[in-house]
């Protein structure tokens, strides 16, 4: 595995992805986004905001990136992940993977997604027109 | 020693840090300063959980809390 | 499922591939691209030369991504393939389905991926420096 | 009956059609035409496989051929 890219952004651009990860021993890349959903349970999301414990969440994602890369052998590796207000459809993750062969590439991008979600200090607050509630925050 | 807040844990205590200072009873481990917060802070027994991080880490209840460490409260993550 | 993009094309662009699937109700969008990879069981890949059966493709992809939408709910998708001469780190192949949540949106691509694979009358031929094979051609 | 060839195909036979005229033997059926194949340029029998495509969609042995039928011979893909 190359260095990965590790960031908390407050503007997330996925075009320039592929680039990042293009690497001549890689046939397979698989990118996964995240993005900001209309409807939450019916109910009209107007924003989504995100806010981190910035050092502690690049820690976080150093350790999944490397537990992915000890299960799938995989070249190159980007995680970022926005703060910040977002509105809908803006994107505000992506998980990227280049390797070898897809069977690599496919199930470490999501181990790193999945893994980011139970792990790294990231929280979001669900903002509706008449009401603010911090995501998964009570049972 | 001071503690730094996120998310709900921001909204219950108020603000985004907390300070204890020297001369108060400080907690020795994570797991007295969780019994602190909760006995200050009810709001934090109605959390589907939350954790504690000392210097960046996820931290255990039996870790011992030093005047020097950054301390975090974590509440439930949410990223993605 | 919108009306899904299934296209064959000379020239592959994936930077414009988020926009395409993005979409209000979706909020997992899982891209996969092949690209070409430099050494074959440790020989130098000069270049790559796709061949394609064009109708037939196109119908092919379209039943395989109607297939994928029979077990994944999802919202968009694209399948584009390249024709012609394709060098080291070229894309070749970019599929990208978007969905309300990642269960759908990963096991979806990786199907539709690896079906193409499979049915979609698309040929490969590596070029070496003194030699040229049609993929899998021989057993 | 005019065949498209492709790939692996185009090469045994050295061009990208072959224009069976209408009073030669036209095979009747898939199975058919594949024995003609193997019989006319023997390297088929060295393909891994090989399919046949009728009016684009992949067909079974045991479809018949009609003089307006687009046909096509399907080596072994090799897509992505």
């Amino acid at each position: 595995m190359e260095e990965p890219i590790l960031e908390i952004v407050d503007e997330l651009n996925v075009s320039g992805v592929y680039k990042e990860l293009s690497h001549p021993a890689s046939g397979g890349i698989c990118v996964f986004i995240g993005a900001v959903r209309e409807f939450t349970n019916n109910e009209e999301v107007v924003a989504l905001e995100f806010e981190t414990y910035k050092t502690m969440a690049l820690k976080e994602m150093q350790k999944t990136v490397v537990q992915a890369s000890e299960k799938w052998p995989f070249n190159k590796v980007v995680v970022r992940h926005v703060v910040g207000v977002k509105k809908v459809e803006d994107p505000v993750v992506v998980v990227g993977v280049s390797s070898a062969h897809r069977d690599a590439c496919f199930p470490a991008c999501r181990y790193i997604i999945d893994t980011l979600k139970q792990t790294v200090p990231i929280w979001k607050k669900e903002i509706f027109r008449n009401k603010e509630v911090w995501v998964s925050a009570h049972p | 020693m001071e503690l730094l807040l996120f998310g709900i844990a921001k909204d219950i205590v108020g603000r985004s840090t907390i300070n204890l200072s020297p001369d108060s009873t400080l907690p020795g481990s994570v797991a007295e300063l969780k019994k602190l917060l909760v006995a200050d802070y009810p709001d934090f027994s109605k959390l589907s959980s939350f954790a504690v991080a000392v210097n960046s880490e996820y931290a255990n209840d039996d870790v011992v809390l030093g005047h020097n460490d950054e301390i975090a409260i974590i509440p439930p993550v949410s990223g993605g």
